[in-house]
């Protein structure tokens, strides 16, 4: 046996009681830099906030159409503890899973059936492609229309994020490596089978790549709808707040409405990463 | 008693419809039997839409919406059943106080108002046209800036002129950005400006519904028209996140001052022929297409 | 039919047709391999080697001409013939024993004997202790022999080797090829081994077929032939360090080399 | 000289007139395919037209809220006769070419200062992940307020564009091969070297790819803005015809912004195929 | 300083610090390389042959020891070495000359005697009908003509060659060694190849060093004698042919598979 290992892994290094003083200051400096980042990190957001504080309170900026931290916070925690903040947040929450969940079945199905037929795939091309690069935000007048007040936020998140994830599961299903599909069928696998046991696993990673410009699509097609026509959701709050001009509400909504964005991002994020190692 | 399931939806959240959020509160609605579900449409057209494509069965919406329908291919035709408001409630604004104000001194002067063919553009330039202003020529109005951003582009500093709806106006006031300067309504006439309305279809189906809606819509009318306005404030308060008691106040006695409020649901044949000549002279109607009253409007259940 | 080979290729042509124009890939090919004869086939790059390992697999139907194995002939993928490519093809997200058993899988064989010999097959490939591995875990030439192993799982009569080794660095190369010969020797399979590296043409196969540039014809045929150690063939390292290696090498080079141009 | 080419179109296939029947055949079957694509497509959007037609016309869809093709198609003749599509759609065009460049020269240049200084990109990362998921779309009713109505348009279509044009020209950067940077090292090069010859040339797909990605959502912003604050344009279109119930209008509006969309789409994809050949 | 050393490595030791933890890559490192000699590192993969290189290149300071070209220290990138990777990496948006020329360009040399010497250097390695093509359009044999190219038009006096010809099918690989050795020899540099090939280490060079598994250390040095033809070393390709050339490779193959492991 005498095959030469090439992950690395499997040598360990040295084990940690034998570090060198190089080795230790090495990470010390480490660490000095992981802290430094994250100093300035909160410095930056500090800035950012003192200077609109500041702006907005010496009426440089005006305040009434920026609002300001101390004005927004204390309007955060009311929301919060009225649990019209939880509300609101749910809601909208709710509306993108749902809106994820159909695009992401609708689009893995339909990139399946556009795998299985060239012909299909062919034929619909040009109206793939017009769909997907048509903004369809174009439709929200009309979409409330068709589709009523109920089902409009969840069209406009399908609308949004199906043809993207189409196209961008199907790329996944025509990079799985020919070679891979070959030596399925070498073995004798009917397309079913090479289907079930190579395409779709193998194009896992693009899924998740398709989950994660879904998720956020999802989201805006939300707001977009709840603009629109809604009785509760962050994008009511924006909304609303704007039209009475509580930009403190709307910059509270908006602050919700990030974080929640950023969260969802995230946790696709670290499936992405959990994925892509098992398919690295 | 039956229990009738309605779906409500309102054209926007506004003090201008503060009777329909006392009758909610105080429960005027449950009384006559009636469970709704509201929303806010955002636009007299998005409510109309909601109503024609079936997702709303009751929609508090400008008139003039039903006209054009009327007009349209639309096999469904809308009924307009209630009135709610007595005339148009947005206020002209300018940037100082000006206790000798008068109209004329608009001539020249850019005001900021609505989309083409929107309701409130319409009373606005039937108010200059009163006063003797022709709209097209002696004043700009500028009518492309959308409804969310209308207060951000005043206080950016663009446009002499706004009219702006409680409770915008009074919070404005406050902080010395705008005063009032005069009634768009008062200026323009007593024509509905916003009224509920269904389809023919529904209406046909749910009479005793609708029956229900226009009798807690005059109970309501009925309380608010007695009521003060700070016992209103305290009552729909929680409609108006973010709005203070004061200036939710404030706003609610400026409207009873302007009398907006309806004291019944009836609206009449007169006040609708003001509208359409309106919208003649705005441009937005062919004469030939003035729609008979009878056509969009039904009072049988307000009479009842 | 009866026949004294495992592989017969009939006067197999193909051309591959494509917008540009048609190819002529093979032509006339005539070629037969008796049941544990291991050949080779060397020619440069674009003859047509791989062509041909595609009609033998059956995934290629030829233009013209006839496959067999065992006398009948080859219409589509034949559970009788294994195809071992360039490169490993693992799937990343089985372990290495689910990736052996894909052959089984896919023909819907019992699993449970499929994985007795799937563990057995590993064990001989050296590769026992890393049944619940993932490919990714894996140095080039471990993978290579996982792939082997999923070849052989099937229990096919004969062996197509594309190019097996050239994914690995030489030392790796010159080790594995040992004991994949050892392997597929022990297992008595017929072999047919596609290789642009003459020493591994030699060392490792028992007939040695020269295709000409493009369309590929057989130009030429070589017997190697190695003094046996203890009443067996040299094995390919013990192979390379016989003299006949070198003479072999010299022919070859030169055959390949004057049909090469830059 | 005796290495062995891998190009085979250096090898040319036989000439054409060696064509033998079977190529022919083959050839003809081809064209039969590729003419039954072209039929189908059609027939795929004849049946569309006529379903749409047929089910305005006997009413069971409301014809107010869909229009149909035969109320469509004057529309479109009469509003392109008297120039007016043509000026709106130049509008849109415009703004959505203004917005897609700024966007693209601020990304780039972020891109490139986020590279150079690993620190900064360190420090920053959080916020621009946050500013990457978020969806723009919710400082439409304050964005007007900031930036006023002229600039606003403009002002959408950079920020729905902008984080994924540094996010994804970053990854380019990030993406070059480091055995070629560090090639460039041993041959003595400093930083800016690097990036002058490694980095910036070896970008250029990433920034296509950037590109493709950019104008698509620029569009998206500039309708958005169109939608908020505006005179002309394709988004002005829709939500005035909208407003007045002139769904034919809208429809009108929504087919020209169809087509200016996939243009642009192809356009940039033309692009895309040529750059990645010089790439290859 | 006055050496009589082109390159001396003076007790160089590695250690790579990653979060993991420490690695010690090379330990007391100690070469010399004569002008105009070659010679080669081998050993098991890991071992710090890369690591080595990196230092001589002057891209990665040694933890301790210290390494001279011509007696005076290297403290960074230096032109009088050139290095030359694994893979070619052409970049692919320049023409043959441009990439050629990438390293004059980089060190602001007189860009038109740099393209002469470019050219000249691209007709030496049989690349001069190819100035104005792009990368692509080349096999692989031919791009690492060119990469060898780029890295003589500065002019190093030291190459240094990481497994140049690892991407390279076997065939290419040694027709390509003989070309290179002639260049290199022609133009009188002293060469430091690494390699997992034994064979092409042998053939190449004068002298192979064998590194130990990690941490490397140097675990024995091989002089390769052949005898001479015509009074100079047989090409790479001669000397795969003699004698010698076997009782070298079991030498240094034994002397490799007995560090290596599974
Ligand atoms: N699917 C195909 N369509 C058209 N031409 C093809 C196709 N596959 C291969 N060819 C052409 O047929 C010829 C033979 O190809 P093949 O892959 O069999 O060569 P090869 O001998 O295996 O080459 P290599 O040594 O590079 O692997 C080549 O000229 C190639 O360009
Ligand atoms: N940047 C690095 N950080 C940490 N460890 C490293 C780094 N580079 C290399 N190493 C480790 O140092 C050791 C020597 O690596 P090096 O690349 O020099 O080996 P090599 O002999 O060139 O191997 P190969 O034959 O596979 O090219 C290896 O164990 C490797 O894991
Ligand atoms: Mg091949
Ligand atoms: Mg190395």
């Amino acid at each position: 046996m005498s095959t030469v290992m090439n992950t690395t892994n499997t040598q360990a290094a040295s084990p940690p009681d034998a570090r060198s003083p190089e080795y230790v200051q090495w990470l010390a400096q480490i660490q000095r830099r992981k802290l430094l980042i994250t100093a300035s990190r909160i410095g930056v957001l500090a800035v950012f906030l003192a200077v609109w504080e500041v702006l907005a309170r010496t009426q440089v900026i005006n305040p009434m159409l920026t609002s300001y931290p101390s004005a927004v916070l204390p309007t955060l925690v009311d929301l919060f503890k009225t649990g019209d903040l939880t509300g609101h947040t749910w809601i909208t929450f709710k509306a993108t899973i749902i809106g994820f969940a159909v695009s992401m079945v609708l689009g893995v199905l339909i990139a399946a059936l556009l795998w299985w037929s060239g012909f299909l795939k062919k034929v619909l091309d040009p109206f793939l492609v017009i769909a997907n690069a048509m903004p369809k935000i174009a439709f929200v007048p009309i979409f409330y229309i068709w589709l009523g007040s109920e089902y409009s936020v969840y069209g406009m998140a399908v609308a949004i994020s199906l043809f993207i994830t189409i196209m961008v599961v199907y790329e996944g299903f025509q990079a799985i490596d020919p070679n891979k599909i070959k030596l399925a069928t070498t073995l004798g696998a009917s397309k079913m089978q090479v289907m079930r046991y190579v395409v779709f696993p193998g194009s896992v990673p693009a899924v998740i790549a398709a989950i994660k410009m879904n998720i956020g699509l999802s989201l805006i097609g939300v707001i977009v709808g709840e603009f629109q026509s809604s009785s509760a959701g962050l994008g009511f709050l924006i909304v609303n707040g704007s039209q009475v001009f509580k930009l403190n509400i709307v910059m509270a909504a908006i602050v919700v409405l990030a974080m929640l964005s950023a969260v969802m991002y995230l946790a696709v994020t670290r499936l992405e990463k959990a994925v892509q190692h098992r398919y690295a | 008693q039956t229990v009738h399931k309605v779906r409500y939806e309102e054209v926007v959240r506004s003090v201008l419809y503060v009777p329909m959020y006392a009758g909610l509160k105080k429960g005027i609605f449950k009384d006559e039997g009636i469970e709704l579900t509201m929303k806010t449409s955002q636009g007299t057209d998005k409510g109309m839409a909601a109503l024609l494509s079936g997702s709303a069965d009751i929609v508090l919406i400008g008139p003039e919406a039903s006209i054009y329908v009327a007009n349209s291919e639309s096999p469904v035709k809308p009924v307009v059943f209630a009135g709610l408001t007595a005339t148009d409630g947005f206020l002209l604004m300018g940037r100082k106080p000006d206790p000798a104000f008068d109209w004329n001194k608009l001539k020249g002067s850019k005001i900021m108002s609505f989309r083409p063919g929107s309701n409130p553009d319409i009373f606005l330039e039937a108010a200059l046209r009163k006063k003797g202003l022709d709209p097209k020529k002696d004043v700009k109005l500028v009518n492309n800036i959308g409804p969310a951003a209308r207060t951000g582009a005043w206080l950016a500093g663009q446009n002499d002129y706004a009219t702006f709806l409680e409770p915008e106006a009074s919070t404005l006031e406050k902080e010395g950005k705008a005063f009032p300067l005069g009634s768009v309504g008062k200026e323009a006439g007593m024509v509905d400006y916003t009224v509920f309305t269904t389809t023919d279809t529904y209406l046909k189906k749910n009479r005793a519904a609708v029956q229900a809606w226009t009798q807690a819509v005059a109970k309501a009318q009925k309380y608010t028209a007695a009521a003060p306005a700070a016992e209103l404030a305290d009552l729909v308060g929680e409609y108006f996140t973010g709005v203070s008691k004061p200036e939710l106040t404030s706003a609610i006695e400026r409207y009873q001052t302007l009398n907006l409020w309806k004291k019944t649901p009836l609206v009449e044949k007169e006040a609708m022929d003001k509208l359409q000549d309106m919208l003649v002279q705005g441009g937005v109607l062919e004469a030939s297409k003035k729609v008979d009253y009878a056509r969009f409007v039904d009072m049988s259940l307000v009479q009842k | 039919m009866n026949s004294p080979y495992r592989i017969h290729v009939d006067n197999v042509s193909l051309r591959y047709f494509t917008l540009q124009g048609e190819t002529q890939a093979l032509q006339n090919i005539n070629l037969s391999v008796k049941p544990g004869e291991f050949i080779s086939l060397i020619g440069q790059s674009g003859c047509g080697k791989s062509t041909l390992l595609s009609i033998l697999a059956g995934i290629l139907p030829p233009s013209s001409g006839n496959v067999f194995v065992d006398g009948s002939a080859i219409v589509g993928p034949n559970p009788r013939i294994g195809y071992m490519l360039q490169q490993d093809y693992l799937f990343e997200w089985r372990t290495i024993l689910e990736n052996t058993l894909l052959g089984a899988q896919i023909q819907n064989k019992d699993m449970a004997a499929a994985e007795k010999r799937a563990i057995g097959l590993l064990q001989k490939c050296g590769m026992g202790d890393y049944l619940h591995h993932y490919p990714r875990q894996l140095s080039g030439g471990m993978r290579q022999r996982v792939a082997l192993a999923r070849t052989l799982v099937t229990n096919p009569d004969v062996v197509l080797l594309d190019e097996p080794f050239s994914a690995l660095d030489s030392q790796t190369r010159l080790s594995i090829a040992d004991e994949v010969v050892d392997v597929l020797r022990d297992e008595g399979k017929s072999v047919i081994l596609v290789t642009h590296d003459i020493g591994e043409a030699i060392a490792m196969t028992d007939r040695v077929i020269v295709l000409s540039r493009r369309p590929g014809r057989i130009k030429s045929v070589h017997h190697m032939d190695f003094p046996s150690t203890g009443g067996k063939r040299p094995t390919p390292f013990e192979a390379r360090g016989c003299p006949e290696f070198n003479d072999y090498f010299n022919v070859l080079w030169d055959e390949i080399d004057a049909h090469v141009e830059g």
